[in-house]
């Protein structure tokens, strides 16, 4: 991605995330409440340093993306209300926006879905993938 | 004696309007007022009396008289032009006509007002015989015919025709400029619709009230009765009797702030206001007693002692019909009448 | 109405009241004046029917500062306004004896003339004794009849209520008359279109002659002098040549009397080009019991009214609740 | 609907001393902008403003009038912004049957601190009446020369 | 005829750089009434306000306008400069072409456009002003002290070592604060009761000063130099004249299940008790809502134990009126609740305490004895984590946008404590940012670091979870390694944040005084006049205008106590004049006005009014001017106009609406 594209998806990213991430003071607060911490490249705080940076193509091509459980924690938790959460969540949208339309429709969930799958997890997968 | 068809008054007016604006009795918004014709107004000649007079035409409620405005740091003065253009005035009824003659005894004697005689000198009167006069009326005590109308032209509404009788030499010139839609017509018609309105007045509770009392009337008898202090005590103070009369004529001047300057107008008045005449050392009538006293010394007795004993009333009923408080001209006139047989 | 002219003679004789505000007969069958009677002889000419509109408590402001007590007759709409008036120290309740009178609804002689009713000499049939279904009305063209009703002031088909807010006694039946909703008006205004409204208004208000009727008539007018009268704005303007002074008389009118209206319809009642003036009047109370909660000007004496009261987390303003 | 550029609308903006004015005065000393349309009257106190002077405004020509106080609650009078509310709120709902679409007409509580709030407020309104255009409906005919 | 002098000022290139003042003046020539319009560099300056005198002597103006910065900035000083030269210095109005024009407008021809009419404003309004004379009113030489605390003992000190008398009121039955609860203090580790309790003594002993404990203000009216207070001194049940402190009734009282409010509800009290042993005054109080007798008629032990029958079971809650000139408030903090951070499972664990409640466990009078132990079993922790801006610096709406100042500072206090007194214990600090301005501030918490060992961690905390063993695991992570970190626990501290005590919303709406957002009490200006409240007469000590510590507290309750002094010391003050004025004869007398008056400045007279001729005795509105303070709420709610606003006239503003829009 180009300097000027990265910039828009940075601006992207705030808008779809309806979050500020200037307001983040950088407390940590949100890695220290991430169940999936270890398991990420790039931490929860760390998100929103990549978008303030429009660092985007990274923060695309990262692991994490897809480690995040959306369980809201720091959502939940953030001070400043930057929530990372849903900074991630944003950063995903667009990634799956890029790739096309190759994610599932509506109708053909019922039949995919094993019935001992948590209800949790079926939840959390809507959020990440439903759009 | 000319006539046209009913159908054919808007072809009439169209034919006057394409030259001269028209003032006539026009319904907006549930009421009946006079207003400049066009091609949208709703024309209604039925309704007997327009809440405001047809004084209005010659005498507007409000009116510039000049601009003075700032140019830098010096005043300049753009002075209101006068009315130069013909126009009609059309569906006036025998009192409101009357009621012009009485302004013109104001405003055309010395000092003439130039700008009412401008207009009075550009607008031809096309007044109309009353259809049914109303319980209010009583122009008749004032010796006004309402079954036959001064003006330069006046009309009679008979069945389907308004019958059209030219009475001066503005009303013939008028006549000539409608001669299309005009035609010939004998008197018969006429004169039954004058019998036919007379005996209606005739029935008219007011029409036969008496002003003997008031003819040659001795100034002080009148103003130092006992009879004002009862008669005034409803009256609110509103201006509503003299805004719809036809013959007050009196105005105020005041300066409107523009935006680099001022606009001097003049506005209707009324002498039932407590700021009427109101001077730097403060009003010279205090109370409302002698307000409401003013204006009717004024109608029947001031008035007329001047003006050769011309009252300034001129039995419209429109006071009787718009008085919040139901105190109106009849009134007073009736009390006196009571007082002088007691 | 014989029973209530006893009772006022009664009081004239006792000395507990030196003079009667009420009505005097009128000479058409339909227009009776507001009439201060001194003695019990002038009473006989005083009447009390369905023509009485007139809300004689504003006259009391004048009548408060007369020698002695003045018995006043209100009607139930009309003690709304007194109370209010004894709120603002306009008037002396200590000067004043009310006798409550009933109401079966008052008549509007522009509701029977817009029916194509002329010459009228007499109009029988609105007498408060009656029973008020049916007028007839005596013309030089011959009788008519109406249906009271039809012609009833429009306040009096919204009415409050029969019921007097303050008195010192009660005389005479009233009877309900209210068969419509008091805001519905003011709902189809709402319900029109910013240039619609803009439309209606300024029809309605370019008939506006400044003759000042619905400010002098209006008992929460109450001002010695009003400020379009006074120089304080540079306000005092007179004019009616463009339709901004209407407007602005109007709408500050309103807004003067908002909280204070007690909604009594003189001023439609008296307006002489017939504009719904009460309309401005009934908006804000609507928007007043909407945003602050029921308020009704002069039920008493002594709430604060809501234009000098407010609370913590009043509505903000262009907001709708 | 396209917004007029050339436009440039006449807004009175009747700020109270305290706050509000202060707010101006920050949003100054903070080098915030906002459109040169817009010309402030300092009042005491937004209680101060009377419904005469708004119409008087647009009498005179003016496009839309905006009047800024301290929040709720922080009065320097204590109450004065409460009584102001209400006032404001009832004659705006009337102004609208008179033309005058809400969007001309606006209070907003902006403290000494917000200089910030004190221009977007002034940038959103004035952009609000351009898109609205001139207020042709309850200007005085005699004031336009 | 006006003579009106306006005098546009470059302000530098501050004005002039967006606006062509040059032009400015030209245009303002042409205006009505102008007869002299100038420019200059520096109008504030000496020199430019010679100009300004020369010009009104010289041409003898009737008013000026200066265009120039915020009238808030300088308009006194132009003031008296107009009143100098002879003028009514409130025949001076300013045009704001700075703040609100040339700093805020970058185009010079709509910078100048602005200019213009901004000034040709001031010019309308200038042309209808009047000569205003500020009004003379005496000054009561007693200040009040609302609060206590250590703030509000140093003030009222202050104030009585100058001669003047004070009240303090403090809503405890003890007046020293929360400094009384504190064990030690930074970065010096005095021991805090013993720096404080003198002070009280001081205080209390001072013949100067008068201590309305256990009292509450209930009303104030009145304004500077004249303030009428209503103080709630609530029932003690006990005669403060007759107890001589021996403590026998709190011995004996059998109901002790309330909790202590001094060791923040860590310990237990009886119904009758003071504070702490020091108590001032060392009076007990009867708490009615735990005391047996008062609440069904039995026991009645203390006062059968009282040698000095100072027990009063039949006392009520006495209302004194006194008169002041000053107010100082010194109403202090709270901790806030923590039940916005149930992460932190302050409400699920006895072993997550606040700070303060530290402060207590610390303290050798505390709920235990001084020792270090768990509340839950009592036993010695080995690991303290502590969590630093709990509630502080929040945008979320749960807790404080603000930083709470002292937490930092406290929390290193608590550390060196701990490690210095127990080495064996690891304390374990999660910080967001450290932040130590102040003198030693830095070296202490360094000491914290680098002497004692304790362990900082950079990075917040995200839960505190209890574990069924009784330890706490503390799930945080450290930002600087990028490691998320689980602790375990025995006990953990959290910083919480701190707010204005609850009381001070009401006592500021009574004092009229405004309030922010937080409610602290808004000072006069936040760099210039930090110890006053815009409310004349009313001052600001502690932390009731903003987060402070001890020291910078004693320096503001210093600071306010010099302002008081400056002001008892005056015999008379000089009163607003831009009051409102009712013109009688207008006025209806229909009470609207006073209904809305926030300062009972009106009151009504029967009056023999002339008008124009007609003589009446009317009811008229009367405004006192010295209460008025010219809000002018009256104006806008007077439908007749007579009530009026000087110096902001309807007039005034119409003109500068019409000469806005022209």
């Amino acid at each position: 991605m180009s300097h000027a594209n990265n910039k828009t998806a940075a601006a992207k990213i705030a808008e779809i995330s309806g979050t500020n991430p200037l307001k983040c003071m950088k407390c940590g607060k949100c890695s220290a409440s991430c169940p999936a911490f270890d398991k990420m490249d790039i931490k929860p705080h760390q998100f929103v340093s990549y978008v303030v940076n429009e660092d985007i193509d990274a923060l695309a091509k990262c692991e994490s993306l897809w480690y995040c459980l959306s369980c809201f924690a720091c959502v939940e938790r953030c001070p400043r209300d930057v929530k990372p959460g849903k900074i991630v969540d944003a950063a995903r949208q667009m990634v799956v926006r890029q790739k096309g339309g190759n994610y599932l429709s509506a109708n053909e969930i019922p039949a995919l879905i094993d019935d001992d799958v948590p209800q949790q997890l079926l939840v959390s997968a809507f959020r990440k993938f439903r759009r | 004696m000319k006539k046209f068809l009913k159908s054919d008054l808007n072809a009439l007016l169209d034919i006057i309007s394409e030259k001269e604006r028209i003032y006539l009795p026009v319904s907006e918004a549930g009421q009946t007022n006079y207003a400049i014709y066009n091609e949208n107004s709703k024309v209604d000649l039925d309704t007997l009396k327009t809440v405001k007079s047809a004084k209005e035409v010659f005498f507007p409620q409000s009116e510039t008289l000049y601009t003075a405005f700032m140019d830098g740091k010096k005043i300049r003065i753009a002075q209101e032009e006068l009315e130069k253009e013909e126009f009609v005035l059309f569906g006036v009824k025998a009192c409101d006509v009357r009621g012009i003659e009485v302004l013109d005894k104001v405003f055309l004697s010395e000092p003439v007002d130039s700008f009412y005689k401008a207009r009075r000198d550009h607008g031809v009167i096309v007044a109309l015989a009353c259809g049914e006069p109303e319980e209010s009326c009583f122009c008749k005590a004032f010796g006004i015919d309402c079954a036959e109308p001064e003006g330069d032209v006046a009309l009679y509404d008979c069945g389907d025709y308004y019958f059209w009788d030219v009475k001066t030499e503005k009303g013939t010139a008028l006549t000539e400029k409608c001669a299309s839609v005009l035609s010939d017509a004998e008197e018969a018609p006429v004169k039954e619709k004058q019998e036919e309105i007379r005996k209606i007045v005739s029935l008219l509770p007011y029409m036969n009230i008496s002003l003997d009392s008031w003819k040659g009337a001795t100034t002080d008898e009148k103003f130092n009765s006992d009879v004002w202090e009862e008669l005034y005590k409803p009256c609110l103070a509103c201006g509503t009797c003299t805004f719809v009369c036809p013959t007050c004529q009196c105005y105020d001047i005041k300066d409107y702030k523009t935006k680099n300057g001022v606009q001097r107008y003049r506005c209707w008045d009324s002498c039932m206001y407590s700021d009427f005449t109101m001077m730097a050392h403060g009003n010279n009538r205090t109370s409302q007693l002698q307000r409401f006293r003013q204006r009717f010394m004024h109608k029947l007795v001031y008035f007329p002692a001047n003006n050769d004993g011309m009252f300034s009333c001129v039995g419209c009923g429109r006071c009787v019909d718009k008085c919040p408080a139901a105190a109106n001209i009849i009134k007073v006139i009736k009390a006196f009448e009571k007082e002088g047989n007691r | 109405m014989q029973r209530l002219i006893d009772r006022m003679k009664e009081l004239l004789a006792d000395g507990t009241v030196q003079r009667v505000l009420g009505w005097k007969q009128g000479d058409l069958g339909y227009n009776p004046e507001p009439h201060y009677f001194n003695s019990a002889e002038e009473l006989d000419e005083f009447i009390y029917d369905g023509f009485c509109g007139a809300n004689l408590s504003k006259y009391m402001i004048k009548g408060s500062e007369l020698e002695g007590k003045t018995l006043v007759l209100l009607k139930p709409c009309d003690t709304y306004s007194f109370n209010q008036l004894i709120k603002e120290h306009r008037v002396d309740r200590e000067k004043a004896y009310i006798i409550g009178v009933g109401c079966k609804g008052k008549l509007d002689i522009e509701k029977i003339k817009a029916q194509g009713i002329k010459g009228i000499t007499a109009v029988k049939g609105a007498e408060i004794s009656g029973d008020c279904d049916e007028l007839t009305v005596e013309t030089v063209y011959g009788e008519k009849k109406v249906a009271y009703k039809d012609a009833m002031l429009e306040r009096c088909h919204v009415c409050k209520g029969k019921e007097h807010k303050i008195y010192d006694e009660l005389l005479l039946d009233s009877v309900d008359t209210c068969d419509g909703d008091r805001f519905e008006c003011v709902d189809e205004l709402d319900s029109l279109t910013p240039e619609e409204k803009f439309n209606f208004f300024r029809k309605e208000l370019s008939k506006c002659i400044r003759c000042n009727a619905c400010r002098n008539v209006c008992p929460a007018c109450s001002c010695r002098k009003c400020v379009f009268d006074s120089n304080k704005f540079d306000s005092a303007q007179k004019a009616n040549v463009d339709p901004f002074e209407e407007s602005m008389f109007h709408i500050i009118r309103a807004f003067h009397v908002a909280g204070r209206c007690t909604d009594c319809g003189e001023c439609s009642r008296v307006c002489p080009q017939g504009i719904p003036l009460h309309l401005f009047n009934r908006k804000f109370i609507k928007d007043i019991n909407e945003f602050y909660g029921e308020f009704i000007a002069g039920e008493d004496a002594e709430t604060k009214g809501p234009l000098t009261d407010f609370t913590l987390d009043d509505i903000e303003p262009g907001e709708r609740r | 609907m396209s917004i007029n550029q050339e436009f440039k609308p006449k807004i009175v903006a009747f700020c109270c001393n305290w706050c509000s004015y202060a707010g101006a005065d920050l949003a100054g000393g903070s080098r915030l902008s906002y459109p040169a349309d817009v010309k402030i009257i300092r009042v005491p106190c937004s209680c101060r403003v009377n419904p005469m002077f708004i119409l008087r405004a647009f009498e005179r020509g003016a496009d839309g009038v905006i009047i800024c106080g301290c929040h709720p609650g922080d009065c320097h009078y204590s109450t004065g912004n409460y009584y102001a509310r209400r006032r404001m709120t009832l004659l705006f709902s009337m102004l609208d049957y008179l033309g005058i679409e809400k969007e001309r007409t606006r209070v907003e509580w902006v403290s000494a601190a917000e200089g910030v709030k004190f221009s977007t407020t002034m940038n959103e309104f004035v952009s609000a009446v351009r898109e609205l255009g001139p207020n042709r409906r309850l200007g005085d005919l005699r004031c336009k020369d | 005829m006006n003579g009106i002098g306006v005098f546009v000022c470059h302000c530098g290139s501050n004005i002039a750089a967006t606006v062509d003042v040059k032009k400015v003046v030209e245009m303002a020539k042409l205006e009505p009434g102008v007869v002299h319009a100038e420019e200059y560099q520096y109008m504030c300056s000496e020199a430019g306000q010679e100009r300004i005198a020369k010009a009104i002597r010289e041409k003898k103006l009737s008013g000026i306008v200066v265009c120039s910065c915020s009238p808030r900035m300088h308009e006194t000083t132009f003031r008296k400069c107009a009143e100098k030269a002879g003028l009514n210095p409130y025949m001076v109005e300013i045009a704001n072409l700075r703040e609100q024009c040339s700093w805020v407008h970058k185009d010079i021809n709509e910078g100048t456009e602005k200019a213009v009419i901004l000034t040709r404003a001031a010019i309308a309004k200038v042309s209808l002003n009047t000569s205003l004379y500020a009004g003379e009113s005496g000054v009561t030489k007693r200040a009040l002290v609302i609060g206590g605390g250590i703030a509000g003992i140093q003030t009222a000190l202050d104030i009585a070592d100058a001669g003047y008398e004070v009240d303090i009121v403090e809503k405890t039955p003890s007046i020293g604060g929360k400094m009384a609860q504190l064990d030690k203090t930074f970065p010096t580790l005095d021991c805090s009761a013993c720096i404080l309790t003198p002070k009280m003594v001081d205080a209390a002993a001072h013949e100067k000063i008068n201590i309305y404990s256990y009292s509450e203000v209930e009303k104030v009216s009145g304004f500077v130099g004249d303030f009428t207070v209503d103080i709630r001194k609530k029932a003690r049940y006990v005669n403060m004249d007759k107890c001589t402190g021996c403590g026998a009734c709190m011995e004996k009282c059998p109901s002790k299940k309330a909790l202590s409010e001094f060791n923040s509800g860590l310990s237990t009290r009886p119904a009758i008790y003071t504070p702490f042993a020091q108590a001032i005054p060392n009076v007990p109080v009867i708490d009615p809502s735990q005391c047996l007798k008062l609440k069904n008629d039995k026991c009645g032990l203390c006062e059968r134990v009282c040698q000095a029958g100072a027990i009063d079971y039949k006392q009520e809650d006495e209302i004194v009126t006194r008169k002041y000139g000053a107010i100082v408030v010194a109403t202090g903090f709270e901790v806030i609740k923590l039940d916005n951070y149930d992460e932190y499972a302050y409400s699920q664990s006895k072993d997550v305490i606040t700070s303060l409640e530290l402060e207590r466990i610390m303290n050798a009078a505390g709920p235990t004895k001084g020792h270090l132990e768990r509340l839950s079993d009592g036993k010695a922790p080995k690991n303290i984590v502590f969590i630093q801006c709990v509630g502080s610096r929040c945008a979320d709406g749960k807790g404080k946008s603000y930083c709470s100042k002292i937490c930092c500072m406290y929390t290193a206090k608590h550390a060196i404590l701990i490690r210095d007194k127990y080495p064996d214990v690891n304390v374990t600090v999660f910080y967001i940012d450290v932040r130590t301005p102040g003198k030693n501030f830095d070296e202490f918490y360094r000491r914290a670091v680098e002497e004692y060992g304790v362990n900082y961690v950079k990075g917040q905390v995200g839960k505190v979870t209890p574990e069924p063993n009784g330890k706490l695991t503390v799930h945080g992570v450290d930002l600087l390694d990028n490691k998320q970190l689980k602790v375990e626990a025995d006990m953990v501290v959290l910083a919480a944040a701190i707010e204005p005590s609850p009381e001070v919303r009401n006592i500021a709406t009574m004092l009229t005084a405004s309030i922010d957002t937080n409610n602290f009490i808004t000072e006069a200006h936040p760099k210039l006049r930090p110890v006053e409240s815009p409310t004349a007469g009313v001052f600001l000590s502690g932390i009731c205008q903003g987060p402070k510590d001890i020291p910078e507290t004693v320096s503001q309750a210093g600071a306010a106590a010099v302002k008081v002094i400056g002001l008892l010391a005056k015999d008379k003050l000089l009163t607003n004049p831009c009051t409102a004025k009712a013109d009688e004869l207008l006025c209806n007398g229909c009470s609207a006005c006073f209904n809305v008056c926030p300062y009972g400045a009106i009151s009504y007279e029967d009056k023999l009014i002339n008008d124009h001729g007609v003589r009446e005795t009317r009811r008229v509105a009367v405004v006192n001017n010295a209460l008025c303070q010219g809000c002018g709420a009256c104006t806008v709610t007077c439908p007749s106009g007579a009530m009026d606003l000087q110096g902001f006239s309807n007039r005034q503003i119409i003109a500068e609406v019409d000469a806005i829009c022209r």
